[in-house]
């Protein structure tokens, strides 16, 4: 089962679970099934709740918002991650702030899906990962799913579970990998609780850990490959901290990891430039619970996109994004 | 003792209401808008709050036309109109404003951002016609026959999202009135200078019908909007109300750029004067029990909160 | 030996172009199109790409009315043809979409960000629009007396900063044309789904004057743009240009959803057939010459960079 | 002179010296002059290049966009920085690409004025700070101007001396502050380079420092206040780096001031929530410089606002921004 599989199959579910689901975006009827095919044979099986709409980002997000309002589960499609700053404002301004200045009076269970992410020579509109600027909003929960967690689990998730705007970041090279049941040799821990509730994986390797590695979505393939050569290569013992939840910061997640062993090294990978991203967060973080619970020091290393447009070329492309070796690298300055 | 029943409530007025009625709401908004901005020159408040003085006449036609029951609002930062003619709230609004507990949004809403029951509203321009949009989808799916009412100055048809909101509300056919209070300004720009065209236009190409009235004349008003409302609701579609009514007082608290003969005229026209000259005596009455409501509601608010 | 003079250029054309010369640069836009797709079809190329076939006379009618020299043009995500019809340049446009660094934009942009003299383009819907205002206003203030043509199709009608360009643009007299390319599709979403009233209307209540036609006749269609350009000019004001002719291709690269006989249908009015019928058989000779240019252009983009 | 007269009146001096300086925002003419009076008086001494326009903050972006890329050097108002987001996808995917989309053919010399910020009783979505959101995008510059800068001088090195689009946040109540041409005990010393031009004002006490506050905008006053309680009753002698700008990082500033001793704490003040903000990137940027130079460790510690909407009422408004108190606290809370 591929992460695309389980995202429509999650949607599907949610849709025959709850009359309150609508799935709102541009071109997601069928045949097309929206650009990247995760609402492909939801309009069929639903027609009255799957709605086609024009290219009005911004409305779609402001129609979605006011459903949710009155009771509806709005799913809205985001066609790319690249136009999420056109409902920029929907989200911000109107989404995710009705609840509190209505006095919790309201509530507005909205999902934003968001396929983001480059590596397929789409160019400087089309290929970026957005979310870093949608980080730490009050109000709005910003999640991943990934290859080692069920996407469709968690697309659920997103849609009962929470009761504010969830701005749900799909990767779209991520959309054709095989769900991971397994991940030898790491042990799979899954770390969940009330003020996270979206899952982050850690990866926890055999033996002493070295480092830690810490990704969420379309780099989390790239943290394995990384961790393996490192493995191979250097004999490098480095685990995983796969999140899930990337805003609000699951510090009770790191919390737990870190009590369990403070790492030498912390390598924060993501595919926008690290510059002000989720992985300045991540080792603020960290610093915090390193100081708080008296740890010893880290090295902290950031991956992340070149500061630069992306350019349409492959090869620019692949010289502007981050790689396995620049993870590999990343890890080996640090000892 | 007090005039009213220490509900420290405006009487809501539906289409069955006499003028004096009528009256009454529009003349209560406008004594709650005063006092308003008598709090604010004393700086008992502070923030910012656009009070409406001029366009009661409007805001107390167009919700007598709705069915107050199960109709939804959602409406912008000049909202204590609408929101007094909906609920009639005065010491929730009043106490909100001050930042009260006992507001009707714990005093974190402040004046732009209002709810109560079927109420919203939202002080960033034009957004929240797009979440308006969405509540009549929301009940016109439930089939609770409800329409909603979107208000929006003339100013804010500079915003790209109006549009897009009436593209999805027409071509989804969805029941909601858009309200546009067409005072001639924005702040401090005058319409020609930021209005291409005419909103009415703008509206009918996107297939919605209008209605252009008089926000001076009650019962013209009324009979539009009653008009618009019912067939918005009869037809499921969207239509579109277009209210002329001058604001007479400032933007906000005493920022008003306008000179003193635009000024003059403007309050030459004032509606709530013609309204009151269509009922005659009984208007003194009407204002004198207004006037104890607002100050026993000042009183309270004034008070420690519980 | 090659049937070009090696510049790798389709030659522009203008007002007083033949027939014959105008078939040359549509049909070798065409040409070109068909050959990207085939090397889309052979994995040579990736990402994504989005081909003008069947809208390719609008391309060459509007920008044969243009002033080359000192207009400008704001294209979208479909503006292969809006730029070879502006500048001619086969392999500067197909050493960009194949990446390479002496693309137009150095394999930066690819097929959706093409910048060269005054033109300019973004992938982004309507976002380009109001940029274009911008341009419009700079060419104003500088007296040049250009015209700025902003390309956009009918479903970009969606996206609210459109409005907010129109507005601004006729609010402030601007020269600028609003070339709209209504192909009746939007990806996969026909008009009648994403658009309420009608395109012409929204333009008028902007107080835009509309020339619309059909994007099959040539001659029709430079004509309308010919005096919409001329009047933009010399009334400085904006006028809207809307050219219906449907999009006979693939959205992107082989995501075409409609069915075979609407297809059909549409093929049967392919404008450039129209337009080779009227030119007779002189149309074989400059194919072949197409055909020569663009095999060149290829095996050009083909070899290393140097 | 108030940071306000500096702002009108390095804007009044830019209009003057150069034709194509074109101010574009709402109600910005005469008498008003604009809602926070920063382009007062503008229109009257220019009236052909001060343009008031509609309720539009992406067409005015747009059209501004448009200018700059026609040789024009547009400054925009956008009323209250709150609705940056109604620009943003201008911003991202329109000012800040176009130069390197369009490889390096063309320059959009665009300054965008967002007055920011709280504590005036303007409610949820007139109070925020969302600079944050802005930080971190190629092709965009984020600056700040204080009290301790020359804003007008700022204004004018964003308009004339960087070529990129320039977001320019201006703090609300920063407007009435006087400007500070010393700061006692603190020796001034100003970083600029060509990396990072815009100034740090770098505050170094009288003798060894204790710890250093990493502040910018509208907090650089509640900064000046928490060192001066912490020096009269705790002893403890910190250092200010006020940093101007946001973004790119000044990091080669930060690496100046840390190679004169790396100080034993570094609080990282800002006032919108501190989740994923300005000072998150601070603190991991810092944490790189340490590693490279191998210097002792450093306790951190964010101080922003509450993780919420920001209510209209002063009282529970105040209980949301941080205070001088947050920060004297956090800087204890490192000892
Ligand atoms: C998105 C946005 N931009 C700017 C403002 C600031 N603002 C508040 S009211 C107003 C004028 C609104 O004019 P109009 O829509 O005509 O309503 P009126 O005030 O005349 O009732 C402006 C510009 C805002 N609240 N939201
Ligand atoms: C803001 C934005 N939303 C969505 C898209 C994805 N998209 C690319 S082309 C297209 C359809 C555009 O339709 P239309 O404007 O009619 O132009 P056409 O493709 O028919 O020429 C869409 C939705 C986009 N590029 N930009
Ligand atoms: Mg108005
Ligand atoms: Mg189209």
């Amino acid at each position: 089962m591929t992460v695309l599989a389980s995202l429509n199959s999650g949607l599907r579910a949610a849709l025959a679970a709850d009359g309150h689901v609508i799935v709102i975006g541009e071109d997601v009827l069928d045949p097309y099934g929206g650009a990247f095919k995760v609402t492909r044979g939801l309009a069929t099986a639903f027609p009255d709740r799957v709605l086609t709409t024009p290219i009005s980002e911004a409305g779609i997000v402001a129609t979605a918002t006011g459903l949710a309002l009155r009771g509806f589960r709005p799913v809205v499609e985001i066609m790319f991650g690249d136009f999420l700053f056109l409902a920029g404002d929907q989200i911000v301004n109107h989404a995710a702030k009705y609840r509190a200045m209505f006095n919790e009076q309201v509530r507005v269970p909205l999902v934003i899906r968001a396929p983001s992410g480059g590596r397929r020579g789409y160019g400087p509109t089309h290929s970026q990962s957005l979310e870093k600027h949608f980080l730490g909003v009050p109000g709005l929960w910003v999640v991943a799913p990934h290859s080692l967690g069920d996407p469709g689990a968690l697309l659920r998730q997103a849609i009962f579970d929470v009761d504010d705007p969830v701005l749900f970041i799909e990767n779209k090279i991520g959309y054709g990998e095989a769900l991971l049941r397994e991940a030898p040799p790491y042990e799979i821990v899954t770390l969940a609780d009330h003020a996270a509730p979206f899952p982050t994986i850690w990866l926890r390797p055999p033996g002493p850990c070295d480092g830690l590695l810490a990704c969420y979505g379309g780099s989390v393939r790239f943290a394995l490959d990384a961790a393996a050569v490192l493995r191979e290569r250097e004999q490098l013992n480095l685990g995983l901290v796969v999140v899930t939840q990337l805003s609000p910061t699951p510090a009770s997640h790191l919390e737990a990891i870190l009590r369990n062993g403070a790492p030498a090294a912390v390598v924060a990978i993501e595919e926008a430039p690290a510059e002000a991203g989720w992985g300045a967060e991540i080792i603020a973080s960290i610093e915090q619970i390193r100081d708080t619970h008296r740890l010893g020091a880290i090295a902290y290393r950031r991956v992340g996109a070149n500061a630069a447009v992306i350019p349409s070329a492959r090869t620019l492309e692949d010289a502007v994004l981050p790689r396995t070796e620049d993870i590999v690298a990343a890890v080996l300055d640090c000892f | 003792m007090s005039a009213h029943d220490g509900s420290m409530r405006l009487a809501v007025t539906d289409r069955a209401s006499s003028r004096a009625d009528h009256y009454r709401l529009a003349s209560g908004i406008r004594a709650f808008e005063r006092m308003l901005l008598d709090q604010f020159a004393t700086g008992r408040i502070g923030g910012t709050t656009h009070t409406c003085i001029g366009q009661e006449v409007t805001a107390v036609a167009v919700t007598a036309a709705l069915e107050r029951e199960r109709d939804c609002v959602f409406s912008n930062h000049r909202g204590h109109g609408h929101f007094l003619a909906y609920c009639g709230e005065i010491f929730g609004l009043l106490a909100e404003i001050f930042g009260r507990s006992d507001g009707v949004c714990g005093g974190r809403g402040g004046s732009q951002h209002l709810h109560r029951r079927n109420f919203y509203s939202n002080g960033v321009q034009g957004g929240s016609v797009g979440n308006a949009v969405g509540v009549a989808l929301a009940e016109k799916r439930k089939r609770s026959g409800a329409v909603t009412c979107a208000w929006l100055g003339d100013g804010t048809f500079g915003e790209g999202v109006v549009y897009e909101a009436m593209n999805i509300a027409s071509l989804w056919r969805l029941p909601i009135v858009f309200t546009i209070e067409a005072n001639g300004i924005a702040q401090t720009t005058p319409t020609g200078m930021q209005l291409a065209g005419s909103i009415a236009a703008r509206c009918r190409a996107f297939d919605i019908p209008v209605e252009e009235v008089s926000g001076r004349d009650l019962a013209e008003a009324l009979a539009a909007a009653a008009h618009a409302i019912d067939a918005t609701r009869s037809e499921t579609r969207p239509h579109a109300i277009i209210s002329h009514a001058a604001r007479l007082g400032p933007h906000s608290k005493g920022d008003d750029t306008r000179d003193a003969a635009q000024l003059e005229v403007a309050w030459a026209h004032d509606p709530l004067v013609m309204l009151r000259g269509q009922i005659g005596r009984a208007a003194d009455a009407i204002d004198r029990d207004i006037a104890v409501l607002m100050q026993d509601a000042l009183a309270r608010a004034s008070e420690a909160t519980a």
